[in-house]
């Protein structure tokens, strides 16, 4: 059976329908448990217990930059496959995007205040993500404005491509532009400070509840809008008749 | 009266990002700025207060023109006229209307925007009171512009330039009310300076805006 | 209760805006999801009377 | 009582008389067809009446607040729906709705949105309007354009219901409603001839 | 192609303002902004280069509606899509028009502002310069913006949503570039950067531009 | 040979099949004329054939820039004069003007600004251009909307010339042109049927 055949829509429903149960579940002990093990954790000998923030800090960041490849994934298979529930899927993952890139502004600004002094700065790895909002207000825009759904599906899709070529070069302008204050990745094995096995954990379990979570949620989102449109085609339907 | 003013803000959520294009639209002039003129709070917190104007000056002046070219357009503008509400009325409705769409918006996510442009902690509260004394006046005058120019073709530029100048004093005492109250923390003189330009503009441009739309509609 | 220290407002503020907002986006997809099911259902049904 | 007298009326469009001289009285009960070629000024008459612009010359005589205009344009908005739509009005005008909706046969429709009914459903809303206003003298322009066979009918009698309570019409129409004892006004005499006029319409009239 | 070109480079000076407009709207937001962040040659002095490139973004945002909108309405655009041209072609075209109508008097007008704005004299090159270079990317982002929002009503927002975020690597780039030149004499890298951005920008967004154009002609 | 050949063509607008499996020639010197009820498609097809929006299924044959199209609007520019507005079509299709003009009887208002002109004279103008741009097949959407008799007679001289001349032309239209020997397709028996289409033409159809 071929990956494809999901994008029926009839087949999506039934198949999203089975799976939604298990996501909304593995997301729901996964997202409240990292959260709860995160924030049960001991403070840091450096930054106390804002430590504890990295728990949805992190996560969201991650999300926010893989939404936005997920888009970028299924508007491409919108725009050659011409199928039509991918391109509704794009739809239904930016508002969850932009909430998981404001869940990183909002946790990094708090953060910042006691670990920087201020609650903004005009660092890369922030800036990036400031820019990369506004890429998904204009893409929720777009799909909000044009009434025809063919057009729209069309016009966000080529949106999409460019706004990545254009998201990937503000990143080398802004990185150009400033020097920065934030960490490096500091999950990563290759830098010395490997993030201590306590924090590491719950680190992992929430980032996997977001990612439930965003699997969820797209797939609600996904088959609300596909009984949208099966609403709009009927009564479009029977307009013409 | 109420009815119309719930209509308009009723379409405004409606039809998709009525509030929120002005803000976004505020986002991204916030954001932009630094990278014009650099990051460092230095060259930042001098200028923030006249940035923070400009931008919500130029996120209303960039919706006005939904304020009467959509009702033109679809005829409800001619039946309002003909309805029993004064026109003046319905303009001052209108302008409301788009104050509480654009302007109030505006003024909730102003700080967080002075946030980004490292205004100081002390200047946040008189932002907000500026903003709030001041962007009735734009919202008004705005909507005096888009009664002038409802039925041209691309009114947009046009209606800039009509604007803009108008907006002038406004935003000239907006922004010496927070650089005063700053400094010397007295602005009362500002303060009772933009006061009175809103109350004027409220309490006369209507008549007006309203003499400018019989002219269009005819 | 475990103890923050001093900076329980900042740790508390970070997960109370998440919270927030995570509740907002999930009971916005749930409610878009219900009430787009009831419209749907609501047209099929009518269509077969 | 009349309702509506115009005496030896102008209208101008573009800066220019279009037609001139007219007059008639209006009483209640009574409807007015306004006929004539394309561009002899039927809509600019209709909208002089409407209070929607200044007459040239002469003089209209009618109570405030009498006149419901109705255009080719149905002022609805595309986002609300139609029960929406016209509950605004009703709320402008002092009227009421279920009658308007249950008159133009819009109770199936009451909760889509305006944007997605088509051509003729929208007029039908437009046309509720006036019922919701409550006013004695409407005055149409094209109010059939694009309705079925089924729904001028329909129209036709909405509009002598309207006629029987008292109330009276004043359209531009091409077609025929089915309206006995309408008068009719051809303004082909009527239309305006160049020359010197003591009081200008616009800068044409003014230079020319 | 060249007949398309003085079409609507006759169009833009026979229709009133076309060149005039942006450059009127350039100069009250200079204005504006000595009002704003106070007149001081020292404050405003570092924040030039940054204002300049604001402002000249900004007028060219406010025109670009133009650049379809019009041909869209009265139907030119169908006939231009069933012409012997490529549609990549008109775009590239169009956007070429916006730059010279709009782009182009600002650069000429650009030093005029510097000296309003206290723009060192060792500057001024460096900013003509990193105009020249870098407007051509604007009006061809902005082209492709319009082209996306060509059919829909009140598009002014909602094209500025879309287009600005575009902007912000040729507005980084050409700041950084005036700022280098003057800081160390030596702009190389971003002059290479936003070459290279405008040249891709020029060589591929009318593909794009024209694919969107293409889903709201049918 | 023929200059267009339709093989079971679908066309589709707002996500719907409008008419579906409509199939016909048209050799040089043939006119075919399309009928139907308002919205039953005849501008969808129009469209479709002269390149503006995809066929949903079908195959339309003919040589590459053969379509000259005019549509409802005319693409006047009004602050161009009509001889510049030809001649920018001129140059774009590489035709020539003054033949046009005559053909049209423009010569008159050459010189005028087109946003001076009457409806009936920017129409003129605006079927001028099919003279200017050479190309042989002219696909046609009510041309003559607004036009007065007289124009409406000349158009039809300039039609026979046409298609004498090898070209061929395919129109919708509700008068009569008096074309003799011109082919009528009512569209009417050709309006899609809902159901399950192999490939939707839009979301519309991918969903309903
Ligand atoms: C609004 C401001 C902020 C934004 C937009 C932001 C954004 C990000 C992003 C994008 C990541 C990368 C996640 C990844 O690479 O997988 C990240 C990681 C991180 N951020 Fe922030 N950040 C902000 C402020 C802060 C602040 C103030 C702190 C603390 C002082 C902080 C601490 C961290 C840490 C510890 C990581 C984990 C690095 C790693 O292990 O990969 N961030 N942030
Ligand atoms: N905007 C305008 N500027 C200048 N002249 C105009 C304008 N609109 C209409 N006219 C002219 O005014 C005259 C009267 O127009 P009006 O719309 O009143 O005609 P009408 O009788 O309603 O025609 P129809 O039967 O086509 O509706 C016409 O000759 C027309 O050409
Ligand atoms: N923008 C649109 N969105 C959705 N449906 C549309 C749109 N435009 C037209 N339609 C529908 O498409 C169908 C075909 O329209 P089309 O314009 O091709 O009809 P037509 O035969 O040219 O009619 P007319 O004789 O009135 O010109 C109609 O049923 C119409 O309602
Ligand atoms: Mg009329
Ligand atoms: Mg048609």
């Amino acid at each position: 059976m071929s990956i494809w055949e999901y994008a029926n829509p009839v087949k999506f429903m039934r198949t999203s329908g089975a799976i939604l149960p298990f996501a909304v579940a593995g997301a729901v002990v996964c997202t409240v448990g990292g959260v709860v093990w995160g924030f049960l954790t001991p403070d840091d000998f450096r930054q106390g217990s804002t430590v504890k923030i990295v728990f949805l800090h992190v996560p969201a960041a991650m999300m926010a930059i893989n939404i936005w490849v997920m888009m970028l994934v299924a508007s491409l298979i919108w725009l050659i496959r011409r199928h039509h529930v991918s391109a509704l899927a794009a739809k239904a993952a930016a508002p969850i995007g932009a909430v998981m890139t404001l869940i990183a502004l909002a946790t990094g600004a708090i953060w910042g205040q006691p670990m920087w002094g201020t609650w903004w700065e005009w660092d890369p790895r922030l800036t990036s993500f400031l820019i990369l909002l506004l890429f998904y207000l204009g893409y929720i825009a777009l799909w909000a404005s044009v009434e025809d759904v063919d057009s729209a599906a069309d016009l966000t899709g080529v949106l999409c491509l460019v706004g990545s070529v254009f998201a990937l070069l503000s990143r080398y302008a802004v990185l150009f532009w400033n020097q920065g204050l934030h960490q490096g990745a500091s999950l990563s094995v290759q830098s010395g400070e490997r993030m201590s096995a306590i924090y590491r954990y719950p680190l992992y379990l929430s980032m996997l509840g977001f990612l439930l979570l965003f699997v969820a949620l797209v797939l609600i989102r996904t088959r609300t809008e596909i009984r949208r449109r099966r609403l709009a085609a009927l009564q479009a339907r029977e307009m013409r008749a | 009266m109420l009815a119309l003013l719930t209509r308009d803000l009723r379409l405004a959520t409606r039809a998709g990002g009525g509030f929120g294009l002005g803000v976004a639209f505020f986002l991204i002039l916030c954001t932009l700025v630094p990278f014009g003129v650099g990051a460092d709070t230095s060259a930042l917190r001098p200028i923030a207060p006249g940035i923070l104007w400009l931008g919500a000056l130029l996120a209303c002046l960039l919706s006005l023109d939904r304020i009467f070219a959509l009702d033109h357009e679809d005829g409800s503008l001619d039946l309002l006229a003909t309805a029993p509400l004064p026109l003046e009325g319905t303009v001052a409705i209108k302008a409301l209307a788009h104050w509480i769409t654009t302007g109030l918006p505006l003024i909730a996510a102003a700080p967080l925007f002075g946030l980004l442009l490292h205004l100081p902690a002390e200047a946040m509260p008189w932002l907000v009171i500026s903003l709030l004394i001041g962007t009735p006046a734009l919202s008004m005058l705005g909507a005096f512009g888009a009664a002038i120019t409802v039925g041209l073709r691309r009114g947009g530029l046009l209606l800039s330039l009509l604007v803009l100048p108008l907006y002038i004093p406004t935003l000239i005492f907006g922004t010496e009310l927070i650089r005063r109250a700053v400094a010397s923390g007295d602005p009362t003189t500002p303060l009772v300076f933009l006061a009175g330009i809103t109350a004027g503009v409220v309490a006369l441009i209507p008549f007006a805006a309203a003499a400018a739309l019989r002219v269009n509609l005819r | 209760m475990i103890d923050l220290g001093k900076y329980a407002g900042t740790v508390l503020a970070a997960y109370g805006i998440s919270v927030l907002l995570l509740v907002g986006l999930v009971w916005h997809s749930i409610a878009a999801n219900t009430r787009a099911r009831r419209a749907l259902e609501k047209q099929e049904g009518r269509k077969d009377a | 009582m009349s309702l509506l007298a115009v005496h030896d009326l102008a209208v101008s469009r573009g800066g220019l008389r279009a037609v001139e001289g007219v007059s008639f009285t209006l009483n209640a009960g009574e409807a007015l067809i306004l006929r004539g070629p394309n561009g002899v000024g039927k809509t600019t008459l209709l909208r002089t009446i409407a209070g929607l612009q200044p007459a040239t010359a002469g003089l209209i005589e009618m109570a405030e607040d009498a006149v419901a205009y109705a255009a080719h344009a149905d002022g609805l908005k595309g986002a609300l729906t139609v029960a929406e739509n016209l509950r605004f009005w009703a709320q402008i005008f002092g009227g009421e709705v279920g009658a308007a909706l249950a008159a133009m046969d819009l109770e199936a429709l009451a909760d889509r949105p305006a944007a997605s009914l088509s051509a003729g459903q929208k007029r039908r809303t437009g046309l509720a309007r006036l019922l919701v206003t409550g006013r004695p003298l409407w005055v149409l322009d094209e109010p059939t354009v694009s309705l079925d066979a089924a729904s001028v009918a329909r129209f036709g009698a909405v509009l002598r219901g309207h006629l029987a309570g008292g109330g009276a019409a004043l359209m531009a129409t091409h077609i025929d409603l089915g309206l006995e004892g309408a008068r009719e006004l051809d303004l082909t005499p009527y239309r305006a001839r160049p020359g010197r006029a003591e009081k200008p319409a616009g800068f044409n009239e003014a230079f020319g």
